[in-house]
């Protein structure tokens, strides 16, 4: 082993290495564990827990599309209780940091859920996602409201000590704007981006061919986006920011650092290939010692403009 | 279930639109059971993106069979594979046939390309029970025997065989068929599998289905192939990993 | 030749097809014109135009990203009065309508690039690009604000009574209210969608590959935002719809179609094979004598949710 | 300038990573001009989306040839077409070096992969001018002289021919060189394109140079190729329409 330092730290939650499995990509970690070591990772992000277990959207869920793909899966879960109760055991195994992602329909529901998961102590940080396409209150999704991202984040922060990561949406104007509010609120990062809004139809039946109608995109078609939305929120908001979207290899991992990521999120490409975020960290190192880079987080926000 | 890298030993055109690929893995040919299925990745690159998921034709020793049509750009990319080229397969995944028990006479049911798991479900029980293969289709070129025994052949419009679909067609053997004795095992279109699973449930006859849904991951993780639950109104089933191979009791299709 | 009925409306303006070729990526007609017989097509729109000539950005102003690419040509087009003078007497040979797509730094600007073009006969439509990541007012982008968009759009209604078209820009979280606010004002139609801000960097340099950091992204990889832009305005509000993004083929024209679009706009494709958009009207006709379809406007909006 | 697919006749590896390939395409070989391009369209699905430009090589009757290295997905995908195979390709492209005049002796300087335009440069003058070939690259590997004549080599660490660039090759010459009665083409990479830029002007030496710029469309209707004018402030020159050979006194490298 080289003497090469992958960790990076966002606030205080210490990561071995930067790379996290995103939430919805992961389950909670079993089906993984068969192609991967878990203890190599950086983090691993839980599926979107709710208070109560949701059943999720009916089939079809899915649909691929020019270089992603299009989900709305409904944020089918097992509820708070029963993650507790049956995930919590298989995870303690292992020693790699959970992040509990929570999806709500109110604040007072983020709430409780954090509240119920944060003396859990495997549970190392929480990541609250106000960016899902079935959050609505008031007609507007939270995510794009920035005095209801404020809110949740203050409502949040006053019950746990846990490190806090807001997983802001891609659907807005300014992302940065959101990110500001999130760090004044009180919340450690922020985590960007989850999917943009997108839809797909069947020309021949003229019906959508995801029943939700609109899904989320996902994969290496968003790429370019969630770079410039990271950039965004480097430049103006001083706050750890975890890089996701369309991240297939290694050199994606490094353009997020440079943009300004601390860590980053793999999500899509845990379904083609489970084997590829152990693959990336042990190219990164490989690419620290080619570039003669001692410390990995040195690469964050290096951008030269 | 793991990931391998497999050299294609032939890819066949067996059918104006069909092929067999016959693949080199050991790996997946010592532990894969009939009615199970692999999630392929056709390309190295993002195009297409994600996986494709076939079901195991058959096994002969240390190789595979594939069997598919082709529908899009990844089933096009898979066909043009050739001698010695690479394919990364995911698997073996899912549930499968449970071909065991006391049953003396196996129905199978295919609609289409849904005749893709029958050649290795046959070896299989060719020499323990009575098979009646009754193989469905549009029209003449639909018809997809390969690989399967005692076949009948239904077409709708009928250019071969009996003149209907394939559940009429099954029909027609009722007086014959002693439920006691008799499984059925299917895969098809859901349209067929829907009619069968009516005609199955008023006639008492035990049958298994290999249902299909859009999938990303193939193995669980995403979610993305939820197939509604009889028994349990609270929580949809996996077609992955649930199935794709179910009781036509246990699903609503 | 069949019966078929191609033709479609867009408020005023009666097009022969609905394919247009989308602004900058045809440049003022000369070049495609070797491709391409302009008298097929529905209409062309010009590149941007401003009052005064552009040079725009420097090299490099390209990068190919998965299924797309991001641009930042910086506007760089001949100005208002060169186009009259040297660009429409080419155009003028052509039995094509002529779209002209103006692009401005002020609202002044905009009315006066309109007002200076109206008179010309060659001119049949005006498109409002108020989505070009280089036009600011007060440190936001104009087509990210929904008031700087409606006064846009009065004050250029008010010197034209030409069809007068907005181009939206997709950088927003509900692009129905600018939708909207376009026909509260007397706009006849929106445009939807302009490209999504997005950005690439070589992990080498750490430089952005493109000049101006930020590009436009394009081409197949946002086709499933841009279908969701469309219908969401299709579902909201009662204007005329262009529909732009990603489109590669004849079976993404009737996927525009059936989520609301009355028109589309051919971008990046142009590009890649030239002569497609011609091949793309025989298919759509080849289409609609399979499909029973006599009138390929009744698509417009054929969803079935 | 138009469109064709054109089948490839064979794709020859001539060095570690170096290819030539050669298409029967009589449209193109007929009306092409050295130092012109083609762009071209490696695959018919969207990756990659884009066309990659590609120098003329060389013309050999109906048969036009292409030399490239594989650096990313579009060439790795072009090295893999094999007889028969078709290629889309868009084109002839750009001006191509002006080969006329009075002069009597031509310098062709290359850098790397810069060596593609010039067997067909070579072909066509090579009755009728002096030829002196400068050829230079990082190191051995990188030296390609395929088609040229009167070849001189350089490398940066000296592995081959001259220790240097090939710019400090061609200061070697001066001694000798009548600018009067010469023309120097040139192909390589901006660094090298600049510093023969400076040298010729220094010494009074007519140049032309072929540039490179990243391309979407090739014919000058994306605006996305620009290159500055030394003589016109207000606009940009575009490198696949106005170049992609500029007299070097014209643009500024
Ligand atoms: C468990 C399982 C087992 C399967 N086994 C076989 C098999 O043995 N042989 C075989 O030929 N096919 C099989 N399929 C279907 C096969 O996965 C699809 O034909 C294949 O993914 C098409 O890929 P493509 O890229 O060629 O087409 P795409 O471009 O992806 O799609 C072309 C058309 O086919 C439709 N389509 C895509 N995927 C599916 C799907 N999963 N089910 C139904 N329609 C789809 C699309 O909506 C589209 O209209 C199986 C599917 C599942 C889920
Ligand atoms: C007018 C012109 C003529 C050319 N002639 C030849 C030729 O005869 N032989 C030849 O081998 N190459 C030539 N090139 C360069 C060639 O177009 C690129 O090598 C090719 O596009 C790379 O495609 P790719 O998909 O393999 O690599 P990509 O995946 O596109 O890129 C791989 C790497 O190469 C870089 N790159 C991509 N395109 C270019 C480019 N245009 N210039 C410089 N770097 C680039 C990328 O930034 C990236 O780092 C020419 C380019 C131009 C503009
Ligand atoms: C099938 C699927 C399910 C997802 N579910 C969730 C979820 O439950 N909660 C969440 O915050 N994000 C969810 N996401 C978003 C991802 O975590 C990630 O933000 C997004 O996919 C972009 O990253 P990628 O391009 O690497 O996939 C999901 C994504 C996919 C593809
Ligand atoms: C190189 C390039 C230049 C463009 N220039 C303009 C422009 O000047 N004005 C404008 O309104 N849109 C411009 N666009 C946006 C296109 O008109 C279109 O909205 C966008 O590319 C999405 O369509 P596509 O995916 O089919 O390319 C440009 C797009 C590209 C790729
Ligand atoms: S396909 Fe991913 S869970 Fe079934
Ligand atoms: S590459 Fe499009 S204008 Fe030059």
């Amino acid at each position: 082993m080289s003497n090469i330092d992958l960790s990076v730290n966002i606030g205080s939650l210490k990561l071995r290495n930067p790379i996290m499995l995103a939430s919805g990509t992961v389950g909670y970690g079993n089906e993984i564990s068969e192609f991967s070591d878990l203890n190599k990772l950086g983090a691993i992000v839980t599926k979107s827990l709710s208070l109560k277990p949701r059943k999720g959207n009916p089939p079809q869920r899915i649909v691929e599309t020019p270089a992603g793909m299009l989900n709305a899966i409904g944020l089918a879960n097992v509820g708070v209780d029963v993650f507790l109760k049956e995930k919590i055991p298989f995870l303690k195994q292992f020693d790699v940091p959970l992040i509990c992602n929570i999806a709500a329909s109110s604040v007072e529901e983020y709430v409780e859920c954090t509240r119920n998961l944060t003396s859990e102590e495997t549970i190392k940080a929480f990541e609250i996602n106000v960016s899902c396409p079935n959050v609505k209150e008031g007609g507007l999704q939270f995510g794009n409201d920035v005095n209801a991202v404020a809110n949740v984040t203050a409502k949040v922060r006053a019950v746990t000590n846990k490190p806090l990561i807001i997983k802001l949406s891609p659907n807005v104007s300014y992302i940065s704007e959101f990110a500001k509010v999130v760090k004044d609120e009180g919340g450690d990062a922020v985590s960007a981006i989850n999917t943009l809004v997108g839809t797909s139809f069947n020309i021949f039946t003229k019906k959508p061919k995801i029943f939700n109608v609109n899904g989320g995109l996902s994969g290496p078609a968003i790429k370019p986006i969630a770079l410039a939305k990271v950039l965004e929120i480097s430049r103006k908001v001083d706050i750890p920011i975890i890089g996701i979207g369309g991240i297939m290899n290694w050199q994606d991992v490094v353009e997020f650092m440079i943009v300004g990521a601390s860590a980053v999120q793999i999500g899509t490409l845990n379904f083609i290939d489970p084997t590829a975020p152990e693959k990336i960290i042990k190219q990164l190192e490989d690419y620290c010692i080619a570039s003669n880079v001692e410390k990995l987080s040195n690469l964050t926000a290096s951008y030269i403009l | 279930m793991f990931i391998v890298n497999s050299p294609v030993v032939e890819t066949l055109q067996v059918h104006e639109n069909i092929f067999i690929q016959k693949i080199h893995s050991p790996e997946i040919a010592s532990i894969i059971k009939p009615g199970q299925f692999l999630n392929v990745r056709v390309s190295v690159n993002s195009f297409p993106l994600l996986r494709r998921p076939f079901s195991i034709c058959d096994v002969n020793g240390e190789n595979i069979f594939l069997m598919f049509n082709i529908l899009g750009e990844g089933t096009k990319i898979l066909a043009k594979k050739q001698k010695g080229d690479l394919i990364d397969i995911l698997g073996p995944l899912g549930n499968g046939f449970n071909l065991e028990g006391e049953y003396k006479n196996a129905i199978i049911v295919a609609g289409g390309l849904g005749s893709a798991p029958f050649p290795l479900v046959t070896r299989i029980i060719k020499n323990s029970k009575n098979i009646l293969s009754l193989v469905g289709g549009r029209s003449t070129q639909d018809i997809i025997t390969y690989g399967m025994q005692n076949v009948q052949v239904s077409t709708d419009d009928g250019s071969q065989g009996f003149n209907g679909n394939v559940v009429q067609l099954l029909e027609k053997h009722l007086a014959n068929i002693d439920n006691k004795t008799t499984k059925v095992f299917a895969c098809g279109p859901n349209a067929m599998l829907r009619a069968l699973k009516d005609f199955c449930i008023k006639n008492n006859l035990d049958c298994e289905v290999s249902t299909e849904s859009a999938m990303a991951c193939g193995f669980g993780i995403c979610q993305g192939c939820p197939i509604e639950s009889t028994t349990n109104d609270d929580k949809y089933l996996l077609v992955c990993k649930d199935g794709p191979v179910f009781n036509v009791k246990d699903v609503v299709i």
